[in-house]
Formats: C-alpha cells, structure tokens, sequence
C-alpha cells in the first residue's frame, strides 16, 4: 500500500494505491488519524483511484477514521471510488456515508 | 463437465489474506475463469474467510481448498476455533465480512473437521461459459 | 422430479424426539417413502437432531424442517444455541448421537440462522422408486 | 415403554417394550440401577425382543446400567436383539460390549 499526501489550501488528499485488507488498513488508519489529530484540515479526501481492492478490514478503517474526522468538524470524504470497492462500499451499505456526494450524482 | 481443485496453505498473519487471493485468482485464471468483475466478487470472499480465520484460527497455517464442477466453485477454509462464524449488526470494528460473503455468494455453512470446523462457500456461479 | 416439504414444530421437551420422529415418519410415508429399514435410519437421525436441540436449545419449540427431491432428502433441525455439534470421543454420558448421524447420513452441515443455528443433514438416499 | 420384570433363580430378565430414547431412558436406568443396587442378581438380562426404537440416549442408559454392574460382578447383557437397536448398537461400536454372545453367533 502506498500512501501519498498532498496539502492544498484547507484540503488535504490522501491518496491511497495498493490493495487495503487486513495487511494494509491498520497503517492506512494511522496515517489518516494522524492527518486529522495533527493536521486538521478543512476537507480530508481519501483518494481511492488506485485502490485495487478493499475487504470489510478496508472499510472498517475508513469508517473508524470519519468517526474521529466528523468529531473534529471535518469534512471527509472518498473520491474517485471505483472498482471493487465500490462493490463492497454498495454492498455493506456504507457508500453514501463515505462517498456522500455520490447518491447526488 | 470438467471437476477440478486445489489445495493451498498460507502462513497465517497479516499477509495471508493477500497471498489466499493471489493464488486463488492464479488458479482459477489457469483454469479458464477469467471474467474480471466475477473474479473480484472471489478475491473479497476469499479475504473475508482467510481475515477470519487469522483472528479466529491458531498459529500456522490457513488451510484453504477449492473445488469446481462446471460453473459451480466451492471454497472452504478452515480454523482451529469450534465457534460459528455469526451475522451482527455492523459497526466501526466490523460486522461487515460475513454481510459481504453472504451478497457475494450463493451459500455458506460449517462442518465440523475434528480439529476446529470448516467454513465452504459456494460461490456465485461463473457467468458464461469456461474458456480452456 | 416430485419436490415436497413441510415444517414440523415439536415442543421442547422430553417428549420432542418421540413427537419428531413420529410427524416426520408419517409424513415420509404419505410421501411414498415407505421402505422401512430406511424409515428406521431417518428416524434416528431425527432423534439424534432433536435430542441435541432439546439438550442445547432454549425452551418453547423446536423447529424441524424436511425437504424432498426425488430419492434426496433434507432434514433441519435450529436451536437457539450458536455452538457448533463436534464428534468427541465416546464415553458413559455421551458422544454417540453425531457418530450415529455420520453414519446414518450423507452429509450433514451447520448455518447461522440468525436466532442460533440450524443443523442440517442430507439423509442417505431412499433405495428404490419412491411410489406415489 | 413398558418394564417387565421376572426373577428366575439368580436371574433377572428385565423386558423392555416401547421406544428407547430421551423421554423413556432415564426411567430404564433408575429400573436397572436399582436391580443391581437392591437385588444383585447373577445375571441380569435386558430383553430387548419389544423395543421398537433406540437412540443414543438409549444406548448410553444401557452403557450406564454396565458400568454398575460389571462393578458388583454381576453378568448384564442385552438379549433378542433386532431391528433399530441392533443397527445403532452396531455402528456405535457396543454391540460386543452388551451382547457379548453376539459374536460369537
Ligand atoms: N472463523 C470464525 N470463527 C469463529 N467466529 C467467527 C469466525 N468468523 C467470524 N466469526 C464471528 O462472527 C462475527 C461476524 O463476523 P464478520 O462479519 O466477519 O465480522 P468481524 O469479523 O469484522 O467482526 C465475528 O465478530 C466473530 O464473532
Ligand atoms: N445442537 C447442538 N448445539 C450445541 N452443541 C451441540 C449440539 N449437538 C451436539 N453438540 C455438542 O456436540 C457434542 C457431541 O454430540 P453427540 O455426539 O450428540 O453426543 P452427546 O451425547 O454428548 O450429545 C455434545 O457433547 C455437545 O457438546
């Protein structure tokens, strides 16, 4: 898993490329709770473009991570989801909690 | 129709879900079953087992085997834990594995193995035919 | 192929294995299953199942599921329990029920039921042609 | 299930009719146990011509009853053994065990 961050005025994006389960999400999850403890930016986006897969191990570490990121009045959200994350954010039902925008488009 | 299968241990720990999909997928390309959305609905079922059996199992190795008859593919991994794997509600430390086996596959259930129990996964069938 | 099933509710109890054998028996026969070494056999099977759910469940009933297709039979049994049934060495207590339905059965299988689980079994195929 | 109960001599042959299983095998050991505590026959014999059905629940009130009274030196065995209990004695593996004449027919 590689994880890129880039600082763009109140926004930060994370994006994440490599397969998120149980190897990676507990790194994935640090790094983003660390952005929101440390950082505290307007908007986190997590960039998941080049995310090939994602399990429940994967979801559950970007669900924990909007726990603590909405606590602080961010505002965060998954962009560019596709592939099969979409299918297991679709099919957990998690996908309009994550990706809000996404039922508006 | 053309019955195959296969056998495969991973070392139990943080990358055995990882490996369990890389050579699940590698055998059932090899076999013909290249259909990549299908191959993914796999890959996630495949994850969701071996994570359990990681946090469930013992040390050692996951124990995985795969066996298809035509369209038809069953999975089975075993642990070393007699509890029954359990649908809950979901919330932030998960819930969401077996909800996502159940959606990807067409059945589930446990045997018991004499050393901890077996979980078998009927998978959905391939769509189309098996290229050779 | 003739597909039937019915669903059986015994109340749990001392009483529940005698009741389930009789109702599934009755119903097998008015099915056209009448051979009976084979009806014996079931009937164990049953007694087993019903006996454990009595041992392992919670109060009210037990629920007893049986499906036919052609020669192939289906019996399931919930409890409330989420423990998985594992053969043990037999002793004075116990430990014979699993080992009789291993051999009275195909194949026999666990599923989260939501409530507990229910234990499945497909019993040995009836000999012959099924009269009707 | 219908317990007979007949002395002959040094012996007690005790008829079993009915179905053996979960409701009626508690009653057929508390029977047997008390033979063998109160009476102390040489032999004890558990005709099993009438038995209909028999489970393990059966079979184990059976084993129970062996316990006791090999320990008093009593002879136990099971006699006229046929139909559902000879198939469930024979797969659990105790048909030697309470009929020990069985093998050697
Ligand atoms: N292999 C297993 N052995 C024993 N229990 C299991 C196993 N797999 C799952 N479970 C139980 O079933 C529950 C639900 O599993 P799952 O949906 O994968 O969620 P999670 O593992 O994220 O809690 C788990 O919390 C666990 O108690
Ligand atoms: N329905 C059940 N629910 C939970 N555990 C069960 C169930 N059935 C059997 N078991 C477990 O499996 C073991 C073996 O069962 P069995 O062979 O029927 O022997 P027993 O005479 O001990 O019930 C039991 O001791 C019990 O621990």
């Amino acid at each position: 898993m590689r994880i890129t961050r880039q600082h763009d005025g109140q926004t930060v994006r994370v994006a994440l490329a490599g397969e998120l389960d149980l190897a990676s999400s507990g790194g994935v999850r640090e790094h983003l709770e660390e952005v929101v403890r440390e950082i505290r930016p307007r908007h986190l986006l997590v960039d998941m473009d080049e995310v090939s897969f994602c399990d429940s191990t994967g979801l559950e570490a970007l669900i924990c991570v909007r726990a603590v990121a909405t606590e602080q009045g961010i505002d965060y959200r998954l962009v560019n989801v596709h592939g099969v994350a979409l299918v297991t954010l679709q099919i957990t039902g998690v996908l309009p909690l994550l990706v809000p925008e996404h039922d508006a488009g | 129709m053309s019955q195959r299968s296969v056998r495969i241990d991973v070392p139990a720990g943080l990358n055995a879900p990882g490996e369990a999909r890389h050579q699940v997928t590698t055998s059932l390309h090899a076999w013909g079953f290249t259909e990549p959305r299908w191959l993914d609905a796999v890959a996630v079922v495949v994850s969701e087992l071996v994570t359990n059996a990681v946090q469930h199992g013992g040390a050692g190795s996951v124990p995985i085997t795969m066996m298809t008859r035509g369209s038809t593919v069953l999975l089975s991994v075993a642990d070393d834990s007699a509890e029954l794997p359990r649908r809950r509600p979901p919330d932030d430390r998960g819930g969401r594995g077996l909800m996502l086996i159940d959606a990807l596959s067409v059945r589930w259930y446990v045997q018991d193995d004499g050393r901890g129990k077996c979980v078998h996964v009927e998978l959905q069938p391939y769509p189309g035919e098996v290229a050779s």
